[in-house]
């Protein structure tokens, strides 16, 4: 007796098994058909192993059928939450491609545009991370005001989600009368909403205990792991696409590459708030500059690639969004491969993961952001 | 580093490797057999240490496979492209470098699962999206008769 | 001593981050005016959708029953889906010509992902996009639509 | 006193007095036993609706929504037809699950409320048990609750289910001793533990008032704590939706998930109505100072309706604190009670006595 006690109280040998669980396919923090094979001894997580594929749609296969202007409207369906970054990559590939020179006025809308969907993506992540941890209300929200922004693009482009508003040359329509007011009027409003958040949630007790020093990443495994967006600069890995190979109207504007140094769930939480305020910061600087012009260039009925390779890079909500264009001349492309910024940050959950509880696990993902259409594919 | 300063620099330090300037990126092209050792030197060394891999895709072409290969350096901000073939399409097998950079696990992964390449050397390979009952679709001669509908 | 202190304001901090969440919720809960919910059959008289608002693909026919669609199936070939399937006859005109014209403009709304693409091919502008949303339906037949109406004709003025 | 005219006790004792005259006295037992029993069921079942009711609509308006519209006039019958369907709903039992267990796990979550609402006086003269040992009672009684939670997430089968059961076992266990020690807390100040006393002891001034600092703060911890025992969030670990998809119920359909559901509202009410009798003086109307014209018109107010005024706040404040607050972790649940409420908890007891002591009570 005397023995086991001694055990207990130094705690060797007195093991529970590891068992496994199965965090989805169906499951309320994976936001979609992820499954985590989940290794735990009692709460502490010991390995973290994703199974993906669950809607993986071969869009890569697709696009080999497809003729340029039509595989823009795929990429929507991989990170909707950040459709219409996807189709502007797409589009510069292809102008970069074709030496084309977009007019200012569509580099200005397109940035807009990005900037625009950069916060309706983050307000989605900010009420759904706050849900994943227990706080309903934030959930509702964040919806609520991102709808404001859901109602400007219907407004302009005619759908709220998956835009498919880029083309190659320009954009598809032009802006619309009410854009700019509306814009303004919902910059204004939201520079309220976002000191209510930090009310709500940032400044939180409950909150930070629950995120601060959590699921640490170090700069070195953020880079090794190619996490990008404001989950690899919360480590402190300077990634932005924006800053280092600007593209669109992102030359024309001054604005700051936010980085963190702690690189636990309550940094990449913090990165993405200030990101928000960010890009109401660069929306301002370009919405009363927007200028007169066409607002995109003729190109021809075929678009047909010169043979060869094209690489873009671009900055969407969640990290570094790449397309690489592989063309042999023809109207379709020979192959496209996606670089999703959401693949390579699923992976490092597992390596930050270790050791913490399960309940830390959810915290984790909700911080990542991850869309699954975008690791699928 | 600038691009010609680096295709100068690789097309020193490897003469039998082919490095040339593409449409927008410094390439090169590195035989199968030097490539893991290759890919180290370009982490490894101070001038260049490229750091972060960007993507890894593979390419399906009539001849062979191949494996492309964007690496970037977050110190010195330069890019380079890396191309590597297989030697035949029927058994293609390339080393892996997950040892150097950690994403490249998860690429590979998928290129196994999609293109049917082999790593070797490779933790841990396996069909990332698919089940085994697939074949490799990302290559031009998958046909696949369940789910296309032609019309 | 110091570290009772410190406890005593963890203490009363924590409890102040937690009063002003509930201030902010506590502030929504009393202005119920303010609800953002929509009730969606009872509003639909008041319910207008945006111009652009993209919901289905129609084709405008004018009041003598007359598209402007020459059938020339370009919106066929720039359908990402293959939702759109273009069936032309030929007919010989009063001056002895044949002339192949269209015969049923069909469309699949079930595969349509609403891309605009052929609304923006369109030479002759003869299709449009319309502001409908409810598409729901009991069986997946009723989704393909044949666009142009029975018995109708190509406006004269439209290029061939 | 014009307060006294809503006293139930002439009611109950008419009701009685009539029934031993005609029949038997065992008979008289058996029959008031009946009448209780089917009240308290009737309460219990409608008042649970009204809770679930309550909450969505509470829960709602601090999301900027409306909250259920459809059933009936504002949503009213929502919750009804909500009961309809659980009633329908197939009894599934997952295979592999141990039988019996399973099966007995809600009526033991169930039972509880049921035992602890019989010492709860709504009105004068309205209680079923008048215990001297009423508090003790009713802490005693509401921990059997958890070995239900526990055998459910034994029984079910489930990774989940286990996981939510533990963690609610850790969490109702700790949390039990805060519960207590704040109403011994106020039992000091009062000097008996029959609720009726303690209610009836509080017709100068409610306690909370009475024993002014360590009766506010046994107040806050016994609202916290009772926000825990209920699983309620920002503890509701045990179902811990976004980790645990439901936790402990996960694996139960049907009526069985409905004893889980409205014993947790009933539980929600209990933990209020104590609050109320402890610490907001039960039915006693509101009353300041020597405002005579002020008491004699909260006087009319019956003591049944001040009661339920008061449980609704404390209900209301609950709700708020769920539809608030993020989740906790189980490792800072436990914090939170063992380095912060239970020394806090020991402090204020010690620091009642010796208010109680030097009378600087008024």
């Amino acid at each position: 007796m005397a023995e086991i006690i001694e055990k207990f109280i130094t705690g060797d040998e007195i093991k529970t098994d590891e068992y496994l669980v199965n965090m989805g396919p169906q499951h309320p923090s994976t936001h979609g058909v992820l499954r985590l094979l989940v290794k735990l001894e009692g709460e502490i997580v010991h390995n973290v192993e994703p199974h993906i594929g669950y809607i993986h749609s071969g869009i890569e296969k697709m696009t080999e059928a497809l003729s340029y202007p039509q595989v823009i409207h795929l990429t929507d369906r991989m990170d909707y939450l950040s459709a219409h970054m996807n189709n502007e990559a797409v589009c510069l590939c292809i102008e970069n491609a074709l030496q084309v020179e977009v007019p200012e006025r569509v580099k200005y809308i397109r940035t807009i545009f990005d900037e625009l969907q950069r916060l309706a993506s983050h307000q989605l992540w900010w009420c759904a991370s706050g849900m994943d941890l227990g706080a309903l209300t934030a959930f509702f929200y964040g919806l609520r005001d991102r709808e404001d922004i859901l109602d400007i693009f219907e407004e302009t482009c005619g759908a709220r989600l998956t835009l498919n508003y880029s083309v190659p040359g320009g954009v598809m329509f032009d802006i619309h009368p009410d854009f700019q007011r509306k814009v303004k009027e919902f910059v204004k409003k939201f520079k309220k909403k976002i000191p209510e958040y930090d009310k709500l949630l940032t400044g939180n007790i409950i909150f930070q205990n629950r995120t601060k020093g959590v699921g640490i990443l170090s700069k070195e495994d953020a880079i090794a792991f190619g996490v990008t967006g404001p989950t690899g600069r919360a480590s402190g890995f300077s990634c932005d696409i924006r800053k280092h190979h600007p593209y669109s109207a992102y030359p024309y504007i001054k604005f700051d590459e936010k980085l963190g140094t702690d690189g636990d769930s309550f940094m990449r939480w913090k990165l993405r708030m200030d990101e928000m305020r960010e890009s109401l910061h660069i929306i301002e600087q370009l919405i009363d500059n927007i200028p007169e012009g066409d607002y995109g260039v003729k190109m021809k009925a075929v678009i047909k690639l010169p043979e060869g390779e094209f690489y873009q890079r671009v900055e969407t909500a969640r990290g570094e969004f790449g397309v690489y264009i592989i063309s042999d001349g023809k109207k379709n492309p020979y192959r496209i491969k996606f670089r999703s910024p959401g693949f390579s940050n699923l992976f490092a959950i597992n390596h930050i993961a270790k050791g913490w509880k399960i309940a830390d696990l959810v915290a984790i993902m909700a911080t990542f952001d991850l869309v699954i259409p975008d690791i699928d594919r | 580093m600038t691009n010609e300063q680096l295709i100068e620099h690789l097309s020193k330090a490897y003469p039998d490797e082919v490095a040339l300037q593409g449409n927008q990126y410094p390439e090169i092209t590195v035989s199968r057999e030097i490539l893991h050792a290759f890919m180290q030197n370009m982490k490894s060394d101070s001038n260049l240490s490229f750091d972060y891999l960007v993507c890894e895709s593979g390419v399906d072409y009539p001849a062979f496979l191949q494996v492309v290969y964007h690496l970037e350096s977050t110190t010195h901000k330069h890019f380079l492209v890396v191309k590597s073939n297989t030697e035949n399409r029927e058994t293609p097998a390339l080393d892996s470098v997950s040892d150097i950079w950690p994403t490249a696990e998860f690429h590979e992964d998928e290129i196994f699962d999609l293109l049917g390449i082999k790593f070797n050397n490779h933790p841990h390979l396996r069909r990332l999206f698919l089940d085994e009952t697939w074949g490799f679709p990302l290559r031009k001669d998958f046909y696949d008769d369940i789910h296309v509908v032609e019309r | 001593m110091k570290s009772f202190l410190n406890y005593i304001a963890e203490v009363f901090n924590g409890i102040w981050t937690l009063l002003t969440g509930m201030k902010v919720t506590a502030k929504y809960f009393f202005t119920p005016w303010n609800n953002v919910t929509q009730q969606y059959p009872e509003n639909r008289d008041t319910l207008k959708m945006f111009d652009r608002f993209r919901g289905e693909v129609v084709m405008p026919h004018d009041e003598n029953n007359e598209h402007s669609c020459t059938g020339c199936g370009i919106c066929e070939i720039n359908c990402p889906n293959g939702s759109i399937e273009i069936i032309s006859k030929t007919i010989v005109t009063a001056e002895g010509k044949k002339k192949r014209i269209i015969d049923k403009h069909i469309y699949n709304l079930g595969m349509c992902t609403l891309c605009n693409l052929c609304i923006r091919s369109c030479p002759s502008d003869a299709i449009a996009m319309d502001q409908t949303f409810e598409h729901a339906v009991w069986d997946r037949s009723k989704l393909i639509k044949v666009l142009n109406l029975p018995g109708s004709q190509v406006m004269q003025d439209v290029k061939e | 006193m014009a307060f006294e005219k809503y006293d139930f006790t002439p009611l109950t004792q008419s009701i009685h007095q009539g029934l031993i005259e005609n029949v038997s006295p065992l008979l008289t037992t058996i029959i008031e036993w009946t009448i209780i029993g089917v009240l308290y069921l009737l309460f219990i079942a409608i008042f649970g609706l009204l809770l679930v009711y309550a909450e969505r609509k509470v829960c709602a308006a601090f999301q900027q929504r409306l909250g259920p519209m459809r059933v009936g006039p504002w949503g009213l019958l929502q919750t009804i037809a909500d009961f309809v369907k659980l009633l329908m709903k197939e009894l599934i039992t997952p295979n592999r699950v141990d039988k019996f267990l399973y099966n007995l796990a809600p009526f033991i979550v169930i039972i509880v409320p049921f035992l602890t609402i019989s010492v709860i006086p709504f009105a004068p003269g309205l209680q079923a048990l008048d215990f001297d040992i009423g508090i003790f009672f009713v802490t005693a009684v509401s921990s059997v609750g958890v070995i239900g939670v526990l055998l459910a997430g034994w029984a079910s089968n489930n990774k989940y289910s286990l996981i939510g059961g533990m963690r609610s076992g850790a969490q109702i266990v700790s949390y039990e001793l805060s519960v207590g020690l704040s109403l011994i807390t106020m039992v000091v100040l009062a000097g008996t533990m029959q609720v009726s006393e303690i209610v009836e002891l509080q017709r100068g001034g409610w306690f909370l008032f009475k024993g002014h600092i360590p009766a506010i703060i046994a107040f806050f911890i016994f609202v916290v704590a009772g926000t825990a025992e209920t699983n309620r969030g920002p503890f509701d670990l045990a179902e811990a939706e976004s980790e645990l998809t439901a936790g402990f119920h996960t694996e139960y359909s049907g009526i069985k998930f409905a004893f889980f559901f409205l014993a947790e509202y009933i539980n929600l009410f209990i933990v209020s109505a104590m609050a109320t009798i402890v610490f907001l003086g039960g039915w006693m109307p509101f009353h300041f100072g020597s405002f005579e014209s002020f008491n004699n018109i909260m006087d009319f107010i019956p003591g049944i309706i001040w009661f339920f005024m008061k449980v609704f706040g404390v209900i209301f404040l609950i709700m708020w604190f769920k539809w608030t607050f993020p989740r906790l972790r189980i490792d800072q649940i436990l914090t939170l009670e063992w380095k912060y409420l239970l020394p806090i908890n020991l402090f204020n007891i010690l620091l009642m006595a010796t208010m109680v002591l030097l009378g600087w009570h008024w």
